[in-house]
């Protein structure tokens, strides 16, 4: 049961699921509408025994790091020689790793969103993993887990201003800075 | 009940073994090193508190880009005037580049020997890790350390209020240490 | 105080709010639990981590990928080589580096030699939240001998930064294999002592045995990983699934539980412990073999500030706390783009709100013990 | 990063302590080459040589002393001839006299206090392989304990403010009086006792049992959580664990029919044979669990691992006494080890022949050396069952009273009822 | 008290001013050095090398140094590891727990000035812009030994401390370093 087989599967209920051009290195690779990844991961944890997910994790495309999110210069600034603008475009990337504990198979699902008000749903109810992991991205990003029972911060400071991990983010110099 | 007898015969049978284990190790001697008086030199390799020569160093800033957490930062001196070219003898080679200051701070240094590795100097380097590791600081400002040529190899630091550089009081040098016969 | 740490609006009337605090002598860390106790017994903990947040993520995305390595060294700073292995094979995997034989050997002894090193902080850490003091020591003695031999291997006790993109940060020095073998033939028997010490001791079955049991679908659910998934009975090891350097041509066993109790967890990595053991000595002989030529540790032509090519890899590697994975994406730059660390700790401590209801404080410190977090790998 | 890179310029030794010795990197204490041989190293053979001369310079300063019970009367009536031919009323003499031993039996816990808490660090640290307190007196740390007390002294006295103040402040009190005066009955050695009462055994038990008020206050009034869990922990505790330490002693009683302890040591005298003593504990069957049943029941009257739930430290921070600082956790501390003794003093007299020599031919220690190093020897097995066990959890330690300590001390005096209806 | 103890000076009169010990000064400061009691209080990577400076080899108990885990028994407070914003507060109570005299040791480059995070938007850049620091120890981590150099170290300015000048307490200091006399 290749991934391709299971690609072919899935494309006959879900037509916006693609083999993405950009894949990660030795993981088959797809990217999923927004909509639809709920459904999808439903149909692979009963379907295909997909049950294990390994990683919930999110990429701000949006160009070169903004120096000024650090409070004090870093030691290279994200800028140098970084990256063409070919790559940048404005868009958030969900990454999603689940894999087949009895088939020791590993996909890669990647979706993305527009920056503005970035959602998705959640996967609770399917991988209690997604819990916190969901909880980190919004916290980094705020991006919305829709279905998400408490959606708070869980790593950075209580009056933490903005998502630090967003390229544009500025640090506010707070009473400890 | 036969298996509660049991249980309780192999309860207290397990718990004398424990007690052996811990009386055997109470006759065996101690692996302690009494710190103060018994001091542990470290391995060639362990990287210590840093330290620069200043004639060897080259000015060449390869360790300012290679410290993840930029806590050097140096001046280089200006070039020494060539002096014109007398045709008789062969031309003089243009003079080594020299350090005006050199400053490592060792509070934000996180001991990782990347600096030490990206230094070019021949045959021996400028910076190294030594194999000191009892230092302290009592103000914030002692902990940058200042080298101008002509320095020993532990640098000045910043030592009171008024900020008089003064040298290093507070750091014990493993490798200068004779061994007591 | 932070503001949600006083008690909640819904406490009924016998209930008492306790901040198992961020500051507890058994929280290995800074790990906050808010617990409702009636009594001795918890109705509800909700754990609160975050107390050790440096923003590494934020900070990998302002290092070139040589720099980079220092900041894995503070991940899970008790097994400090394999964060730099997941690394390091992350980023060959991106700019398509392969790492010569001798180094990949050397890379698994030097993590098998750490995965000893945490299970035994493991070991006297739990001896010490059961309250038996004793272990602790005992663990902590052979461990100052794994300390001075990775401080003759590569010059940091603790935090090594040993493994680099590429290979090895330096070959073996003289009489390094001398002594490691002298240690590992020391330790072998120890274990049968820490056995009888500990594991077999009646007081501390009766606190670990049927305490803080994890079903095996459950376990897979909440995605736990390494030794606290094993506990369970699912025999899931990225050095069995997808091995990496050397590991498929070495021979071992995986322990496995049978019933996720806290006393299965113990056991797994008390047997692990062995298994890593076997594994150093089998790796001793491969490099004291003719045909690995000595020195040759780095692979040609790889410059200390290099720019990998725009992409995106995954690479994981079996923690001793469980499957740390690298996923780094790179556009080109001399510093990587994105570079997010999936932390075992962090997916394995949040099961906690699960299964502390309903058990009493004293196996709330069994519990967490046993899961064996490490609060740099939980916050990053 | 090459080995030669080592090479400092400038040498001058800035450190150059008097007796400092350099460790160069082929001695590293590994316990690989330090346990191959242990005899063979000097300073294993210097330290054997110390502690065998210790307790022989003991044996022979015990030895010239020589009995000091019966000496005291002599001296007694002495001072009270001079007394009386100044007009001193008889009463007050003997309140005086009483004063005097009061002195002395308030020195017991005391003095106990300082060395049991340093010879604990001691053993503790070599059972597990390091060195334990060295630099602070002038022999192996010898003034450990008095700088600890001198330093608690000094501290501030917090009482947090949410706390109970006059509860608070009279904890520690509650707790430190039941543990002086439970001493009064309690003999030294032959006749040297304070009061030597008919009902030595049940005054023990009942003041003994005062003290947990003491404790339970302090959980109470502390208002911290985790005080107030450990104070109820040891109400429970060490009430269930009162009943097989009394049952326990019940045979002993039994067999010995006096309650007064002084009695129940002295009948323990002579030896059957010739080799065998006396002693309650070589009673066949009785005797061996009484002993246990009561070394058990002790070791959890005295709050000490693995019956040390109270003051769990990986658990309740530091149990009932975390909010107490200075001088008031200095007392805490004191009648702590004060019930450790106490326990010991008593089993020894119950169950090891008080002053009785183990063997005819030993008998030239006087009675109160015999009675001082039983009672180490028991102290030693508390301090290493402290550092063996781990801690029980609150139901299994009830588990383990009531459905098997309890019921092994009632049988044990049964068959104590029958052992005494086979010898008579 | 004639309690007779090691190296006990009658009254030091030092000619032209000086500190003049009396002899409660320095049975006082001799107690206080003898037993210093640190509080179990690890954050990060210090923390596991301040465990092994209690375990068998590095024996700290031969100072004097017995942990506890209550603010209120202890004396001294090893800040081990890096001070995350979030965990601000909470050092912030706990340093006020302690009862006097208390005294801070930052261990570590992150409790010195940030060490390796120096420009993270989470992290306290230094202990001492919350609590006073006594003694500030670099490394990343320190050897044990290290710390035991620290801990001998604030030894030494505990002994210049006298009972007049500061009534037995430290000095009330709000962040920063902090003299002792």
């Amino acid at each position: 049961m290749t991934a391709d087989e299971i690609l072919a599967k899935l494309q006959a209920s879900f037509p916006g699921l693609v083999k993405s051009e950009a894949p990660l290195k030795d993981y088959p690779t797809w990217t999923v509408p927004a909509g639809s990844v709920r459904a999808v991961f439903e149909r692979l944890h009963s379907k295909f025994s997909f049950n294990y997910l390994d990683m919930v994790t999110a990429t701000d495309w949006s160009g070169p790091g903004n120096p000024k999110g650090y409070p004090q210069s870093p030691a290279v600034t994200p800028a140098a020689a970084g990256a063409p603008s070919a790559t940048a475009k404005d868009v958030f990337e969900v990454v999603y790793i689940v894999s087949a504990l009895s088939t020791g198979m590993r996909l890669c699902l990647r979706c993305e969103l527009p920056r503005k008000e970035a959602a998705v749903p959640s996967l609770y109810g399917i991988f209690m993993a997604s819990d916190w992991q969901e909880r980190e991205v919004y916290d980094m990003y705020g991006i919305k887990f829709e279905g998400h029972p408490n959606l708070k911060r869980i790593l950075t400071q209580d009056d933490q201003q903005g998502h630090p991990l967003r390229k544009d983010y500025e640090h506010v110099a707070d009473k400890f800075d | 009940m036969k298996n509660y007898i049991a249980f309780v015969f192999d309860a207290s049978w397990n718990t004398l073994k424990g007690l052996w284990v811990t009386l055997k190790v109470l006759f065996l001697p101690s692996i302690t090193v009494q710190y103060p008086t018994e001091k542990i030199v470290p391995y060639a390799r362990f990287r210590g508190m840093l330290a620069y020569d200043a004639e060897a160093c080259i000015a060449c800033g390869m360790c300012v880009r290679a410290c993840p957490s930029k806590c050097i930062a140096l001046a280089k001196a200006a070039a020494a005037p060539v002096p014109a070219p007398v045709e008789g003898q062969p031309a003089v080679p243009p003079a080594k580049p020299k350090i005006e200051w050199y400053t490592i701070d060792y509070g934000r240094c996180n001991f990782c020997g990347l600096c030490e590795e990206s230094c070019p100097t021949k045959p021996k380097k400028a910076l190294w890790h030594s194999l000191d590791y009892e230092a302290i600081f009592s103000t914030r400002a002692e902990m940058v350390r200042r080298w101008k040529r002509g320095d020993d190899l532990w640098g000045t630091a910043r030592k009171t209020a008024d900020g008089q550089l003064a040298p290093i009081t507070d750091q014990i040098h493993i490798q200068s240490v004779p061994v007591r016969k | 105080m932070t503001k949600h740490a006083h008690a909640p609006a819904d406490l009924k009337a016998d209930q008492m709010f306790i901040n198992f605090g961020p500051q507890h002598p058994s929280t290995h860390g800074v790990l906050r639990i808010a617990l409702t106790v009636e009594g001795e017994v918890v109705m509800k903990g909700d754990p609160d981590v975050g107390f050790l947040h440096r923003g590494m993520e934020k900070l990998f995305e302002a290092r070139t990928y040589s720099q980079g390595l220092i900041l894995t060294d503070r991940l899970d700073y008790i097994s400090a080589t394999h964060n730099n292995l997941g690394y390091c094979l992350a980023v060959e995997k991106l700019a398509g580096i392969q790492a010569p034989l001798r180094a990949q050997y050397i890379r698994v002894l030097a993590a098998e030699l750490n995965r000893i090193a945490s299970h035994l902080v493991f070991f006297g850490t739990f001896g010490v939240d059961m309250g038996a003091f004793t272990p602790f020591l005992y663990a902590f003695r052979e461990r100052e001998m794994i300390m001075d031999l990775f401080e003759m291997l590569c010059g940091g006790r603790l935090l090594h930064s040993y493994v680099r993109v590429g290979g090895v940060a330096a070959d073996l020095p003289a009489g390094w294999t001398e002594k490691c073998r002298e240690f590992l033939n020391f330790f072998k028997p120890m274990l049968k002592d820490y056995d009888t010490l500990l594991s077999g001791n009646p007081i501390f079955r009766s606190r670990t045995e049927g305490v803080g049991i994890i079903g095996a679908d459950r376990a897979v659910s909440w995605g736990l990983s390494g030794p606290t998934l094993r506990g369970s009975g699912v025999s899931y090891d990225v050095r069995k699934a997808e091995p990496y350097c050397v590991y498929d041509k070495l021979n071992f066993t995986v322990p496995v539980g049978k019933n996720g109790d806290c006393l299965d967890r113990y056991y797994c990595r008390m047997k692990e412990m062995e298994q890593s053991v076997e594994i150093a000595f089998q790796c001793l002989d491969a490099l004291a073999g003719a045909e690995l030529n000595p020195g040759e540790v780095m692979a040609k032509g790889v410059p200390k500030m290099f720019k990998a090519p725009a992409g995106q890899a995954y690479a994981h590697v079996e923690a001793s706390r469980g499957d740390l994975g690298f996923f780094a994406v790179s556009d080109g730059g001399f510093n990587p783009y994105r570079m997010h660390v999936r932390g075992p700790s962090f997916i394995n401590v949040a099961i906690l709100q699960e299964i502390l209801v309903g058990c009493k404080i004293a196996d709330v410190v069994a519990i967490l013990g046993s899961l064996d977090i490490v609060l740099g790998e939980v916050d990053r | 990063m090459t080995e030669e890179t080592i090479q400092p310029k400038v040498l001058e030794p800035v450190f150059n302590h008097a007796n400092g010795r350099l460790l160069m990197p082929e001695t590293r204490y590994w316990p690989t080459d330090m346990w191959k041989s242990p005899w063979s190293l000097p300073t294993y053979r210097r330290g054997a040589a110390v502690l065998a001369g210790l307790i022989l310079g003991i044996a022979g300063v015990a030895w010239f002393i020589g009995e000091i019970g019966p000496r005291l009367a002599p001296i007694y009536t002495l001072a009270e001839q001079f007394a009386l031919s100044y007009g001193v009323p008889a009463f007050w003499i003997a309140v005086v006299w009483t004063f005097i031993k009061g002195v002395f039996v308030l020195l017991a816990p005391a003095l106990n206090a300082l060395f049991a808490v340093w010879w604990e660090r001691k053993i503790s640290a070599h059972i597990q392989s390091r060195m334990g307190p060295m630099y602070v007196g002038w022999w192996h740390g010898a003034l450990q304990t008095l700088a600890d007390g001198i330093k608690l002294f000094l501290k501030e006295d917090i009482v947090p403010d949410c706390a109970d103040k006059v509860v608070h402040w009279l904890a520690p009190v509650v707790v430190l009086i039941p543990a002086i005066l439970v001493f009064a009955p309690v003999p030294f050695g032959k006749d040297l006792i304070y009061a030597n009462i008919d009902i030595g055994t049940v005054y023990v038990f009942a003041v003994g049992g005062v003290s947990v008020m003491g404790i339970i206050m302090a959980g109470w009034s502390s208002g911290n959580k985790f005080s107030l869990l450990g104070g109820l922990r040891s109400a429970a505790q060490l009430v269930s664990y009162e009943l097989p330490r009394t049952f326990a002693v019940l045979p002993v009683i039994m067999l010995a029919g006096t309650l007064n302890i002084a009695d129940i040591a002295g009948f323990q005298a002579g030896y059957w044979g010739g080799i065998v003593p006396r002693w309650f504990i070589f009673y066949p069957v009785v005797g061996q669990v009484a002993f246990i049943v009561f070394l058990i029941a002790s070791v959890a009257e005295t709050n000490r691992v693995p019956f040390d739930i109270p003051e769990a430290e990986s658990e309740l921070v530091a149990g009932f006494n975390t909010e107490y600082s200075g001088m008031k956790f200095a007392l805490f501390f004191l009648s702590e080890f004060a019930y450790v003794l106490l326990s010991c003093l008593l089993m020894s007299s119950f169950f090891f022949g008080g002053g009785a020599a183990p063997l005819p031919f030993l008998d030239f220690l006087p009675s109160w050396a015999w009675f001082l190093s039983k009672t180490l020897i028991l102290m030693f097995c508390f301090l290493w069952f402290r550092w063996t066990f781990p801690r029980f959890r609150v139901d299994r330690l009830m588990d383990f009273n009531w459905k098997f300590l309890l019921p092994v001390s009632l049988l044990n005096i049964a068959a104590g009822g029958v052992l005494i209806w086979l010898l008579s | 008290m004639g309690i007779v103890l090691d190296n006990l000076s009658k009254i030091e009169a030092l000619p032209g001013g000086g500190i003049a010990l009396a002899t409660s000064d320095e049975l006082i400061n001799w107690a206080r050095t003898s037993s210093v009691w640190p509080l179990t209080f690890g954050l990060a990577c210090c923390a596991i090398e301040m465990m092994a400076a209690y375990a068998s080899r590095f024996d700290f108990e031969r100072m004097g140094v017995f942990p506890r885990p209550t603010p209120r028994q202890a004396d001294v407070m090893f800040v081990a590891g890096t001070v995350a914003k979030k965990m601000a507060d909470p050092i912030i109570r706990i340093y006020k727990q302690m009862p006097e005299p208390k005294f801070v040791i930052a261990m570590g480059g992150c409790a010195n000035c940030g060490g390796p995070f120096y420009d993270s938007y989470a992290v306290v850049k230094g202990v001492d812009k919350i609590i006073p620091v006594d003694v500030y120890l670099p490394g990343c981590p320190p050897r044990p030994e290290a710390l035991m150099y620290a801990v001998i170290k604030l030894q030494e300015k505990m002994r210049k401390m006298t009972v007049k000048g500061g009534h037995g307490a430290t000095p009330l200091q709000g962040t920063g370093s902090r003299k002792l006399t």
